[in-house]
């Protein structure tokens, strides 16, 4: 894959991935004994959601748990199928339904999941999750030694040297962050051009947590990836992020390059969230200081309130926030970055 | 409450396709009643009563499968199970309400009793590990893996005899006529005694160690660990916090394993010579009488299949989570 | 989204629920349940194989001693026909066996069949496959069996165990199905997808082997229902009598009235093989069970003895203590032979306890050379090493570590809720009450330490959803507290006391008959919260409280929880892995790795001046959301495994600065002799009384000059 | 055994319980002596359906039927050369060869609701079974019914000399009650009147009882009531016998000795006397190589009936039958020929050798193989449950290894073997025939050519080995049909002679007419030294033994 800088320089680089007005309702069904209810309701995990992932960028997605950017992930990996709006690859519109577009799909698109712990086979080797990776896109070359080099090849990517040590263990035997890189590694198998991170380190011990990131991060300058950084954690997002994306109960609040979003949030979600990160420079008792925090949870997405979904916690709750939901409205201080809120429509702009 | 009525749906088919698989099993394969009658008489029913049987029976007319499937679904719906051949001409439906009530007593009362004391034993053992209590499990494996006609034949050859309290065989004293006095009730309990024990005996390990395993696995829940920090005395912590979470899966288990415990008790029947369906249906196949075949396994059918749902409903009651308002 | 599970879970020496063959297969072996089970199993497997060869006679042979009882030349008697009821037994085991297994596979396989592929695929298929196998689950399977063996043409034994066979499946496959369902949710179920694999593989190299134990499980269940299916079945007529198995024995001696002839030995050899077989594959089956959740193994909560012979019951709820002295404690009675190693032990507690300086009369919670162990004598993995830590009144003490640091066995140790094995080998937990002498928390009985929790000291844990009882109201799990301390009061009154307590902590007192399932998250923390408030007590421990929970509800928590404690003065041991949190929240902070205490110092001292490169590690590993962007590098290397701790400083192989002797000894908990004098200037400038000038740590690059901690 | 304590608790509780109950029903439990005689048979739990006509019945399968209605007259299987013992009918008459019978029937006879009981009752009795050949079990071709006065008059198309048994053993029914029910064939006469001296009280699955009416038309029996108590099994029955919970029975007791009489040998008697039906090893005469009469014939000199009768039945059940002829003795002694009086049979496995090396066959060491050469070999088939004949089969089996034939007990199941009976698809089977007063039933069932169908056919009910033999079947008419005692005796020794060249059956054993009985509350019951009647306790005899029950001292 030759670099991009082959093409006219360009403000930004090309589109990988594009995701346009993506939608996922889950009909919500009466499973075993649990429900009860007698309407058939659907839950509306993710609604009209749009982004864009560029080659040798991250792009953050960043929300509390149940605000639809794990189905996100899911619905750009093709795992599951979207209600409505669109998905871009190169400009050409995805239809993964079949077991082989699907395979052609996801050797470009990789999906990296959230527990190390739990997205390893705990019956089947190093060795057998990467040659599965490798074999299935057509990797694995023709010779044993081939192959053998290619899973060396993988193991030095994702800094599991020697390879011969981690080849044939069982995940049991690794630690979390072993266990991440082999999942990376994994996903690296069918050499794609997006990697999807749901939350990839949220379930490490801190004190890895970096390097995990930090190997992501390298491998999108070598390799050029696009890849999309899931996180609840806006402080990682700033760390480890091109551009940043917020999602509050299931649509998108904000957006822009994740200096501008964490440091100067215009969404009032994205203030509460930002407010509300441990921060050691404000130290006990400096609480005070911050805007106060809303008191109320996030919304039931099987009734979401009308209008911005935000406006029963919003602080600066207007009338219309009750009744219309904002569409994504650019704020000027720097390029591309918007948020969905009417405190920033242009008519009540001084 | 559409929980219930899609149960209720799930058991109307189940009841359907018991109705269906029971209808034809016996008929797809051969076997005749008339010779089979004359065959159990070993001589003393003349060769020519075959051909007066035939036509007691009805057999000597052959209808489709087919036809005789909707004919049999019609009388099932009309209550009419059809007359039983070995005791011409008595309804099935006759002959199965007098050993009913016997099989509801022994079987009903001793699964639910085996199962109250089975879960209390277990409760106690998953609780008190590494006392005397651990030595139940083995004991009560070995007690279980016991045939249930075994230990009711060893039962009746060590405890019943000239003089003993406990009749071998029976459902009270032949003398007596069903009533509801307390010499007939009393013999009644006299003879289900040794029954029920066996009963007890066989089936209670399972629950206990579905309880005992349970309990352990709650145990660990930090609710329990909760209820033990607030100071709770061990009983409550015991009772209320681990026994009755660990109780649930218990519940479900109890509904979806009634099959296979009661299939086991009517082998007690047949050993103590109990009146009820086991015994029943144990002379009905031999005696290839489909009628009642297929009424005794219809019922006992159903009766687990209520079972299940007064199961289902146990644990609604005893599960908030299944009961969501609105 | 799924959390950290308590640290606890990660720490006790638990093997992963699943994990590959041949260890598994070698813990299974070691099962002592299992091992009885399959030695057993074994003999009647051999015999069923050789059986036929070694009996000493015909078993069909008609003989001339006509119903003798057992003698030397027939061990287990003979039949009316004088045949050899030994042979018979010997012969009968073959056919049991045989249709026990062939019974089994065809179950299993039924079961596998339709249990993977309805769990599997979603969809009308799937549900119609389940709704079949609930048919035949409700369905007696053994009134059907007889129904249908009485049937058939021919009862040979194969076609008996294939009636057994099909008419058995639907339990297992109802297991299998419920199993798939869940694995077919798993992260690597899901990732085998993304990576592109085919349905069929999914099915068969990522499912199936992760089903082994339940598939066995099952076997062994089915085995077991076969065998006395077939047995019955002979037994009462309807099976193959023309082959022998243990139920044409018994049948034929049923027929010859056997037992009332007084013929016991025609009866019972059959009874005893078919129990022991029986005995023996539910064995197996217990060894599966506890292979697969290793929660139900022995040692998770029997007595078991320590290196030195004491016997220790591990009790649920009260963590045993080792070398505890009070001639009141049950456990110490049984061991009153062995007191010389205790009061070696003793003494050595008191060593340590004597070089400790007086305690500071503001100490509401004294922590002295606490050692908790998992399990005992050799197997012993030592957790928790030797920590000191005061907490003081009114104060938030933050303990942070990642997991497997002991920091919440810490905290289980010191209240004694560890779970089995669990035990608390060494130390002393002293509360001082606000009026009175200390007491040892380790010392008390369990009466005292039932009167003791909660009124004193109350804990709120990570996973408020799991600290509630599902099955239980609020008000209800709210009242029974209160009532168990104070049971003359009347339940009007604990009402209002529980919807105070709602008040308190921020929720609508409509929520009170509320179950915990009709709780958000947030919610259920708040009333756990409540809930330890009930009682006043004076200290509260607060294990990753709300490591759950989203950033916005955790800091309005957060926030309530420091408004109650200076409205209710109350002392909190706040644990958790967020050292960024504990910076901001807590006045003194001990970091704590491998089991020790690495550091200790007040908030903002350490977040300075940490002179742990581990503290400095993990402070440098947190992305900050204001000032410049940085560069993190993080701690390369993992967390220490308990069970194969480093020798010396257990941090030396992760830290960039370790030289000679970090590997070599322990570094001892003290004040930096470098630093003292800094520390006090620095004090006085701050004027920050409560934090102290006490900055302890345990590293080599600080050599201690005052070990008094 | 261990228990629970809980489980303890519970035992105790319901014993405690119980016990205060069984104190309260002590004093019923004593009335067994007070008149009362309990019956028992093996047939599991009954429902209320006293139909007498109807085998399945609970009054025909426990056997109270006898009691409530009684027959016209008494045969005596035991002692079939006594004349019949009139009941009902005071005489009889036959005329036109036995196609005409006149009955008179007794004055003073009531039905137990004070009705009388008429001629007209008789001939609607017999007029029943002529319309609802369901109901007709024997299968007597009734043709011409009347009634005049207290005679009535049956006429037939052809002579009924073997039916006779039949016809006098037929009960009487009331026509006041049976014209009123639509259909006799599925009623349960849910309160059955009849003219014997005993009338239904109460009936429950495990048992029903009949107590005396005050009136009857002999003297009243002794016995006061009469309790039938329905075991679940043949184990359950005999211990309820060696307890002496019940005192009459019939019963299969492997080991009697043991499990029964040695119980109480003073009082627990038990009597099987052989009648003129038998059990035998039945060939299909129509499969090589045992379609050669000569290699029947060997069989018949090797298998051992005094191990058949000691091991196989219990040394009492299937008395011995070791005349060459087949018939059991000495019921069947006075039918016997001059020449076959004395022939019993022993074993002798010379005999057989020299028999079957006479007529072609020849021994390779130890195997015999048939005049073809081929080896000779037995497949015998048997239901897998019926312990007896499996064990008689098995008996039989080392007996045929010592003429070197190869048999296989072949154990299957009841359906399979009666289907493989039926069209002939069997080489050799324990089976039985029918029993009638005279060996023609016998002989009938395993020599009559009018019955055989071609193998693979089924419905012949009778002569399963397909014995097909003219001379045989022109006999066995002749016997039927005979206009006078020699013709019939030379038919009866035609027949014997036939058996015993052709062997069609090997029989060993015959049927019996016996019973378990307890002298200890009651004497008087029949045995070898007053053979009056059969002891079976579901035949008609059962009221005569009834009727002369004396309480035991």
């Amino acid at each position: 894959m030759s670099a991009g800088s082959a093409r006219p320089a360009a403000p930004a680089p090309e589109v990988v991935l594009a995701a346009d007005g993506l939608t996922k309702h889950f009909p919500v069904r009466a499973r075993g004994r649990a429900l009860l209810s007698r309407t058939r309701p659907s839950l509306r995990a993710v609604d009209d959601v749009s982004l864009t992932l560029r080659r040798g960028q991250v792009t953050a997605l960043v929300g509390e748990s149940g605000s639809g950017k794990s189905t996100v992930a899911r619905l750009l990996a093709q795992l599951h199928q979207q209600t409505a709006g669109s998905i871009r690859l190169h400009g050409e519109p995805v239809s993964a339904r079949g077991g082989r577009r699907f395979r052609a799909y996801s050797r470009r698109v990789q999906l990296i999941f959230q527990d190390p712990f739990a997205s390893l086979n705990p019956v089947h080797t190093v060795r057998y999750h990467l040659t599965r990776a490798l074999k299935i896109h057509g990797r694995a070359g023709e010779s044993r030694k081939d192959l053998e080099d290619a899973l060396a090849d993988l193991l030095t990517r994702v800094r599991l040297t020697p390879p011969e040590r981690y080849l044939d263990k069982f995940p049991h035997e690794l630690s979390g962050g072993q266990r991440q890189r082999v999942a990376i590694a994994r996903a690296l198998g069918a050499d794609p051009e997006v990697l999807l991170a749901d939350e990839p380190v949220s379930m490490l011990d801190v004190s890895i947590r970096l390097g995990v990131l930090n190997l992501l991060r390298d491998l999108k300058e070598r390799l050029h990836l696009a890849i999309l950084y899931i996180t609840h954690d806006i402080a990682s997002a700033r760390y480890f992020a091109d551009d940043t994306v917020v999602m509050y109960a299931g649509q998108v609040v904000e957006g822009g390059d994740s200096e501008t979003v964490t440091q100067r949030p215009a969404h009032p979600y994205t203030q509460l969230l930002i407010d509300s990160a441990p921060d050691p420079d404000r130290l006990a008792g400096a609480d005070s200081g911050t805007r106060e925090a809303g008191t109320g949870e996030p919304p039931s997405l099987i009734t979401p309130p009308p209008g911005c979904r935000f406006h029963p916690r919003c602080p600066h709750a207007m009338a219309r926030c009750r009744t219309e939901a904002p569409p994504p409205l650019a704020i000027g201080d720097s390029p591309g970055h918007f948020a969905a809120c009417w405190l920033y429509d242009e008519a009540r702009q001084p | 409450m559409s929980y219930l009525l899609k149960r209720i749906a799930f058991y109307l088919f189940t009841a359907w396709a018991a109705i269906t698989i029971n209808f034809f099993v016996p008929r797809l394969i051969p076997g005749d009643p008339v010779q089979a009658l004359i065959t159990k008489a070993r001589g003393q029913l003349t060769a020519e009563a075959v051909q007066s049987l035939y036509v007691l029976f009805g057999l000597d007319s052959e209808a489709s499968l087919l036809d005789q499937y909707v004919r049999y679904l019609g009388q099932l719906l009309r209550g009419d199970l059809g007359l039983s051949f070995t005791f011409f001409p008595s309804p099935v439906a006759e002959v199965i309400g007098d050993s009913l009530p016997w099989t509801l007593g022994l079987v009903g009362i001793t699964t639910v009793v085996g199962f109250l004391i089975g879960t209390g034993l277990g409760t106690v053992a998953g609780w008190r590990r590494g006392s005397w209590v651990d030595l139940v499990i083995p004991v009560t494996t070995f007690l279980s893996s016991i045939p249930y006609f075994w230990l009711g034949l060893i039962a009746i050859t060590l405890l019943t005899g000239p003089g003993s309290f406990f009749p071998a065989s029976g459902a009270h004293d032949t003398g007596l006529v069903p009533s509801w006095d307390w010499e007939f009730v009393g013999s009644v309990l006299q003879h289900g005694l040794l029954p029920a024990a066996t009963i007890l005996i066989s089936c209670m390990s399972g629950w206990i160690l579905s309880m005992r395993n349970m309990m352990v696995t709650v145990a660990a829940e930090d609710y329990v660990t909760v209820a033990h920090a607030k100071g709770l005395s061990e009983r409550r912590v015991m009772v209320s916090y681990a026994a009755r979470n660990a109780l649930l899966p218990n519940v479900s288990g109890l509904a979806l394993s009634l099959g296979f415990i009661v299939g086991g008790t009517l082998l007690v029947e047949i050993v103590f010579s109990y009146p009820g369906l086991g015994l029943q249906l144990f002379q009905a196949v031999g005696a290839k009488d489909y009628p009642l075949m297929q009424g005794i396994f219809l019922i006992i059918t159903l009766s687990v299949l209520l079972a299940n749902f007064l199961a289902d409903v146990a644990y609604l009651v005893l599960d908030p989570r299944t009961r969501r308002e609105g | 989204m799924a959390v950290p599970t308590t640290e606890l879970a990660a720490t006790a020496p638990q093997p992963a629920p699943v994990s590959p063959g041949r260890r598994r297969r070698l813990r299974f072996a070691a099962n002592p349940k299992a091992a009885t089970g399959l030695v057993i199993l074994g003999g009647f497997v051999l015999l069923a194989i050789i059986g036929p060869w070694i009996a000493p006679h015909d078993p069909s042979l008609r003989g001339t001693d006509l119903l003798q009882p057992p003698s030397a030349a027939h061990w287990f008697g003979t039949t009316h026909l004088g045949q050899d009821i030994f042979s018979q037994v010997l012969a009968g085991t073959r056919s049991v066996v045989v249709v026990g297994f062939v019974a089994g596979i065809v179950s299993t396989a039924l079961s596998i069949l339709v249990g993977v592929t309805s769990g599997y695929l979603s969809g009308a298929g799937g549900e119609s496959l389940s709704a079949l196998s609930n048919v035949f689950l409700v369905i007696p399977a053994l009134p059907l069996i007889v129904i249908i063996a009485s049937a058939l043409p021919g009862t040979d034994n194969l076609t008996i165990a294939l009636v057994i066979g099909l008419t058995s499946w639907a339990w297992g496959a109802r297991v299998l199905r419920a199993q798939t369902l869940s694995l077919r949710r798993r992260d690597y179920v899901q990732a085998a997808r993304a990576t592109g694999e085919s349905t069929w593989r999914i099915i068969l190299f990522e499912i199936m082997p992760n089903l082994a134990a339940v598939i066995a499980s099952g076997f062994i269940s089915t085995v077991i229902f076969a065998v006395t299916s077939e047995i019955t079945l002979a037994f009462i007529g309807v099976g193959d009598t023309s082959t022998w198995n243990w139920g044409t024995i018994l049948f034929w001696a049923q027929s010859q009235q056997a037992l009332a002839q007084g013929a016991w030995w025609w009866f019972v050899p059959a009874g005893l093989a078919i129990a022991l077989l029986g005995t023996a594959l539910s064995l197996v089956n217990f060894g599966i069970d506890e292979l697969v959740s290793p929660r139900l193994r022995g040692n998770g909560g029997t007595t078991a003895r320590t290196e030195d012979g004491h016997r220790v019951r591990m009790r649920v709820g009260f963590t045993p203590v080792l070398g505890s002295g009070r001639k009141d404690d049950p456990a110490r009675r049984q061991r009153g032979s062995t007191a010389a190693s205790v009061s070696e032990r003793g003494a050595d507690h008191a060593r340590s306890r004597a070089s400790r300086p007086a305690v500071r009369d503001d100490a509401v919670l004294e922590i002295r050379g606490l050692d908790v162990d998992y399990g005992l004598g050799d197997a012993a993995v030592h957790a928790v090493r030797d920590v000191h830590l005061t907490l003081r009144r009114g104060e938030v003490l933050g303990l942070a570590g990642e997991s497997g640091s002991g920091k919440s066995t810490l905290a289980y140790g010191l209240t004694r809720l560890l779970p089995p094995p669990g035990v608390v080998a060494g130390g002393e937990v002293l509360y001082h009450p606000e009026r009175g002498e200390p007491v040892d928390v380790l010392r008390m009985s369990p009466a005292q330490l039932r009167r003791f929790r909660w009124a004193e000291t109350a804990i709120v844990f990570q996973g408020a959803m799991n600290s509630l009882n599902p099955v239980h109201k609020v008000s209800t799990q709210l009242m029974d507290v209160i009532k168990a301390h104070d049971p003359t009061s009347s339940r009007a009154d604990r009402r209002d006391r529980a919807r105070e307590l709602l008040a308190l902590v921020g929720i609508a007192e409509d929520r009170l008959d509320s179950y915990p399932h009709q709780l958000s998250g947030g919610m259920r923390q708040r009333v756990m919260i409540g809930m330890a408030l009930a009682l006043q007590p004076r200290v509260v421990i607060m294990d990753e409280p709300t490591t759950a929970l989203d950033v916005v509800i955790q800091r309005q928590i957060l926030r309530q929880l420091t408004e109650l404690r200076e409205r209710l003065g109350f002392s909190v041991l706040f644990i958790t892995h967020d050292l960024s949190l504990l910076v901001e929240f807590s006045d003194r902070i001990a970091v704590m790795y491998g089991g020790r205490i690495v550091e200790q110092a007040a908030s903002a001292d350490l977040y300075r001046r940490a002179l742990h490169p581990y503290s400095d590690g993990l402070l440098h590993s947190f992305p900050a959301l204001r000032g410049p962007r940085r560069e993190l590098t993080g701690i390369p290397g993992s967390p220490p495994d308990l069970r194969a701790m480093p020798t010396g400083c257990a941090f030396h192989p992760r830290c960039p600065r370790a030289f000679e002797p970090c590997a070599q000894r322990v570094p001892v908990l003290g004040m930096p002799r470098a630093r003292q004098g800094e520390d006090r200037a620095g004090d006085d400038r701050a004027g920050n009384d409560r934090a102290g000038g006490d900055h302890a740590v345990a590293c080599w690059l600080h050599p201690v000059q005052d070990t008094r901690f | 055994m261990r228990l629970g304590r809980p489980v303890t608790l519970v035992v105790a509780a319901a014993v405690a319980l119980t016990g205060l109950a069984a104190c309260g029903s002590g004093g019923a439990r004593q009335q067994n002596t007070a008149g009362v005689l309990t019956v028992g048979m093996p047939n599991g739990p009954q429902t209320e359906n006293n139909n007498p006509f109807l085998t399945s019945s609970a009054a025909s399968s426990l056997g109270y039927r006898r009691l409530i209605y009684e027959p016209l007259a008494m045969v005596n299987d035991v002692k079939v050369t006594e004349p019949f013992k009139p009941w009902l009918a005071s005489a009889w008459e036959w005329s036109d060869n036995y196609r005409t019978l006149v009955l008179t029937i007794r004055d003073n006879v009531t039905f137990s609701d004070g009705k009388p009981l008429t001629a007209e009752d008789v001939a609607f009795t017999f007029q029943l079974l002529r319309d609802h050949p369901s109901l007709n079990i024997d299968a007597v071709p009734y043709r011409d019914i009347a009634a005049s006065g207290n005679q009535v008059t049956l006429g037939f198309a052809e002579s009924q000399f073997v039916r006779q048994k039949k016809i006098f053993e037929q009960f009487v029914v009331p026509k006041h009650i049976w014209s009123a029910i639509p259909d006799p064939t599925t009623d349960t006469v849910k309160n059955p009147i009849g003219s014997g001296p005993y009338v239904l009280k109460s009936f429950t699955p495990q048992a029903a009882t009949v107590v005396l009416r005050d009136r009857y038309w002999q003297d009243l029996p002794q016995v006061k009531e009469v309790r039938y108590t329905s075991y679940s099994d043949n184990n359950a029955q005999t211990t309820a016998l060696a307890t002496g919970a019940c005192e009459w029975s019939f019963t299969f007791i492997p080991n009697y000795q043991a499990v029964y009489t040695s119980k109480d040998p003073e009082h627990f008697k038990l009597w099987f006397p052989p009648v003129l039906g038998i059990h035998g090893l039945w060939f299909n005469t129509q499969r090589a190589p045992f379609d050669n009469p000569v290699l029947r014939r060997a069989v018949n000199l090797v298998v051992n009936r005094d191990d058949i009768f000691n091991q196989g039945e219990a040394g009492y059940f299937y008395p011995k039958v070791d005349n060459i002829t087949g018939i059991p003795t000495p019921a069947g002694d006075s039918f016997i020929a001059p020449e076959y009086q004395d022939r019993t049979v022993t074993v002798d496995v010379e005999g057989a050798r020299k028999l079957l090396t006479d007529s072609g066959f020849t021994f390779s060491g130890d195997t015999l193989n048939d005049p073809t050469g081929q080896p000779v070999t037995l497949t015998m088939t048997v239901p897998s449950g019926w312990s007896d004949y499996v064990t008689d089969l098995e008996i039989i089996k080392d007996n045929l290894a010592a003429i070197g034939i190869t048999a296989t007990v072949d154990k299957t199941n009841q359906d399979t073997w009666t289907k493989a009976l039926d069209t002939g698809d069997f080489q050799a089977a324990l089976h039985w025939s029918e029993n009638g007063t005279t060996p023609y039933d016998i002989y009938r069932s395993i020599m009559d050519g009018a019955l055989v169908k071609p193998i693979g056919t089924g419905g012949v009910n009778g002569n399963y080995g397909r014995f097909d033999n003219p001379e045989a079947t022109q006999a066995l008419a002749d016997y039927a049909n005979a206009a006078d005692d020699t013709a019939r005796a030379a038919a009866m020794h035609a027949l014997q002679r036939i058996h015993v060249e052709q062997m069609p059956v090997v029989i060993t054993s015959a049927a019996n007419a016996g019973g378990e009985y307890s002298t200890k509350n009651w004497t008087g019951w029949p045995d070898e030294q007053n053979p009056y009647a059969p002891v079976q306790t579901t035949w008609e005899n059962a009221l005569d033994v009834v009727m002369h029950l004396r309480p035991a001292a």
